[in-house]
């Protein structure tokens, strides 16, 4: 099993799981007042990207497949969360 | 196998063609009725006892016989493996697009089978039964023509020396299918030769598909005759 | 009949003539080009005359439905005009996808091929054919009862919608003949995208619940994105089978073969064993 | 087969010849078009909701409120772990040690079970308290991308089966099926990684 400790993996699994700690407490962070709270929801949505685009190099090693579709990955990543953001203040 | 059981798929054909012209002669359908009509005409037609029990026996008649121009449709379709083109696509397209037409002259036996079923039904509700059982049968003819096209193609492309069909069923064919064009249109008026009762729609479209059903069964039964004396696997 | 044919002339009629009398695919590609010409024409049809594509709402009261059927009345029943004929077409692009899943290496290919034949003719009966119907049945009289003529509005769209069955099957089968296929006669990749298809066509199940939002049979998720996949995948599907009927390896029979000739790649001595019945 | 015909100047031991004849050389390649393509569907589901959430951004988060965020932790973890599980059995299959590849891929799998099941457990308690499709505007998109994530879920766990086929395959087992599979798991759990942020923990 210690093929789970190769290449940072259990690092990078770690990593995650810190994130995604980080971003629920950020979310139950003003639980009494329930309301829109458009600086919590880009940060878990950045957080949420910057999860995925973990998987995406590491686990997943998208650098291995062709460069327009490493490109695209990125553009997803990137654009994501923009396009979250101008429609959640359109 | 004996000879007599070896024509048993094609003359079912003419048999079953001679009771759908039956039938049809019982069905009011030889003077369809006018999309002019009101809705309290359509529900004094299919209340007038006699109507009704004419367009119930004719259905039940046409429901029995609708999938019985199939044998021929098939055979023509394994007609289509003896043309050149054996293997190729043609033969199967044109077996699928027999299935479409069947299916709606179902769809359509059904609608008027349901309005004769109560006649004392709202009378709005009674045209729109009405129109639909005609509409369904004849609006749908867009796979008739694919049927036909498929066939003038495959007759077209046939270059054997003895070709299955001669080339003038594929001309045959490109006629039959120009003349199913102005019934897709049906809908578009209530009155005049484009509307459902009109010339072009009822008349040329019915004509039509009984000489074309009856032309095709007879090269079909030339063709496989021709194939069976020259000693090909049957 | 091996008498070699004349070369390609350069005109354009003389190109299809020569290749009418001489490409030894003929059939296959009279059905692939139905594929652009009887799409594009049901497409056109689709979005500027029947008004099925964008669909218009589904909270319409009924006065709005009439007054939408008294307004497009023409229009919509001239568009299903062309449709009903344009649509028999459609048959010949699933004939020619059906017979090159034939093709394929795959176990049981010809059930197969005719399993995706059989599917997808039945989707234009419940999805074309009686959309059409009830709509223009609608359109021709719009004085009709109100509440009949909503429940004709109703019945368009959501049998429009009801194909899903036969569609995802469709692509549910040509998913998985390209995935096991030997033979690459279709590209992988195409067959994943085949998932897209499969996907999304699941997903249309929202709008027979709902008459509002984005999850309606007008909604963002429900038609718009659904109908972007699909178009984006029909183009990428008449590209592959283009490729394909090039790339297919046809059975020789006497019609190819004495066509072959001519080709230059062709090989007829390998072609011969392979057309034991030509005589 | 031309191998097996006695004057082939090839000499193809009896286990090439069933190789030739078995194996498809990475019968999953181009499965990067499809992973790509599908984020970018669902980032257009997820433009989609957030279109919605802002127009009706009350009713949002009141239902919002109704999620267990317990459910939605532990499902994001399950995920990462069989992710982390999942790549560990790409590295042993590429150091060879097969064995292990097999073990780590039947352990993902039953990752992937327990996210199936703990979801149809949410699932179950959300219709019980009466929270169903067409409960409200929120409900109807959690259903609906949770649902669309399940059947990728099934999907993906068709490909671990396939890994598992495939590691135990001596004939026709290779890197490149494997890395496909893997990387079709991957997007499941990146995807849900999206999903858990917008439904569970936006504010």
């Amino acid at each position: 099993m210690n093929y789970l400790f190769k290449d940072r993996l259990a690092l990078v699994w770690i990593g995650l799981t810190i994130l995604t700690y980080v971003s629920w407490q950020l979310s139950a962070w003003r639980q009494q007042e329930i309301q829109v709270d458009l600086a919590v929801s880009m940060t878990v949505i950045v957080l949420a990207v910057i999860k995925a685009r973990f998987v995406l190099r590491i686990f997943m090693e998208i650098g291995h497949a062709s460069r327009w579709l490493h490109i695209l990955s990125d553009v997803w990543v990137v654009g994501l969360p923009i396009a979250l953001l101008v429609a959640l203040t359109w | 196998m004996s000879k007599s059981l070896q024509d048993i798929l094609l003359g079912s054909v003419p048999v079953v063609g001679l009771i759908w012209i039956a039938a049809f002669l019982v069905f009011p359908g030889i003077t369809p009725m006018s999309p002019q009509m009101t809705a309290a005409d359509v529900a004094s037609f299919y209340s007038d006892p006699d109507n009704a029990t004419n367009v119930r026996y004719s259905m039940i008649v046409f429901n029995w016989f609708e999938i019985g121009m199939v044998p021929l449709y098939a055979a023509i379709a394994v007609l289509m493996q003896r043309m050149s083109h054996r293997s190729g696509p043609l033969s199967y397209v044109y077996l699928a697009a027999t299935l479409s037409s069947a299916c709606l002259f179902a769809a359509a036996n059904c609608f008027w089978i349901v309005a004769a079923y109560r006649p004392d039904r709202a009378p709005e509700a009674m045209q729109l039964l009405s129109d639909l059982g005609w509409i369904c049968f004849i609006v749908p003819t867009g796979f008739l023509i694919a049927q036909n096209l498929t066939v003038a193609f495959a007759v077209y492309l046939d270059k054997q020396v003895t070709p299955v069909f001669p080339t003038w069923v594929g001309h045959f064919n490109i006629l039959a299918a120009l003349a199913f064009v102005p019934a897709a249109f049906a809908a578009t008026s209530l009155e005049g030769p484009l509307a459902w009762d009109g010339a072009l729609s009822f008349d040329l479209r019915i004509w039509s598909f009984a000489i074309y059903n009856l032309v095709m069964f007879l090269v079909a039964w030339n063709a496989r005759h021709r194939m069976l004396e020259e000693g090909e696997p049957a | 009949m091996t008498a070699s044919p004349p070369p390609i002339p350069s005109g354009y009629l003389a190109k299809i003539a020569w290749h009418w009398r001489h490409n030894p695919k003929a059939d296959l590609w009279i059905a692939w080009f139905s594929i652009p010409i009887a799409y594009n024409i049901m497409g056109i049809c689709y979005f500027t005359l029947t008004h099925m594509m964008p669909p218009p709402t589904a909270t319409k009261s009924q006065a709005e439905v009439v007054e939408f059927l008294t307004s497009f009345s023409d229009q919509i029943r001239v568009g299903f005009g062309v449709m009903m004929i344009s649509l028999g077409f459609l048959v010949w692009a699933n004939g020619l996808i059906g017979w090159l899943i034939m093709r394929m290496q795959v176990p049981y290919a010809k059930a197969w091929g005719l399993a995706y034949m059989v599917a997808m003719c039945g989707g234009s009966l419940t999805g074309a054919y009686m959309s059409g119907f009830t709509l223009s049945l609608a359109a021709m009289r719009p004085d009709r009862d109100p509440e009949y003529s909503q429940l004709l509005y109703d019945v368009t769209y959501l049998s429009f919608d009801g194909t899903m069955g036969f569609f995802l099957f469709g692509s549910l089968i040509w998913t998985v003949v390209i995935l096991t296929d030997k033979s690459r006669i279709f590209p992988k990749w195409f067959g994943y995208t085949c998932i897209w298809n499969f996907t999304t066509e699941f997903l249309v199940s929202t709008a027979m619940i709902t008459q509002d939002g984005p999850f309606a049979w007008d909604g963002t998720i429900a038609f718009y994105i659904d109908t972007v996949v699909y178009i984006f995948w029909q183009i990428i599907y008449a590209i592959v089978l283009f490729y394909a009927i090039r790339r297919v390896d046809v059975p020789m029979d006497g019609f190819r073969r004495a066509r072959s000739g001519n080709v230059p790649q062709a090989q007829p001595e390998i072609g011969a064993s392979l057309a034991p019945q030509a005589t | 087969m031309a191998s097996k015909s006695p004057d082939s100047p090839l000499e193809m031991s009896e286990a090439e010849a069933a190789r030739i004849e078995r194996h498809d050389e990475n019968p999953l390649d181009g499965i990067w078009i499809f992973i790509v393509g599908d984020l970018f569907i669902f980032g257009s589901y997820f433009v989609t909701y957030a279109l919605w959430r802002h127009w009706y951004s009350e009713e949002f988060i009141a239902s919002q409120q109704v999620l267990s965020q317990g459910f939605g932790i532990f499902n994001t973890l399950v995920l990462l772990a069989s992710s982390w599980f999942v790549a560990a059995a790409i590295r042993a299959q590429r150091a060879g040690d097969y064995d292990a590849a097999g073990r780590l891929t039947l352990l993902t799998m039953g990752w992937g079970l327990t996210f199936v099941v703990s979801k149809l457990t949410e699932w179950v308690i959300k219709i019980r308290e009466g929270y169903t499709f067409t409960s409200d505007m929120f409900f109807q998109f959690y259903y609906f991308m949770t649902g669309v994530h399940i059947l990728h879920v099934l999907f993906g766990m068709l490909a671990l089966l396939r890994l598992y086929v495939e590691v135990k395959d001596p004939v026709c087992r290779n890197n490149d099926t494997a890395e496909s599979c893997a990387a079709f798991w991957h997007m499941v759990d990146l995807l849900w990684l999206v999903i858990f942020a917008l439904m569970y923990l936006m504010r």
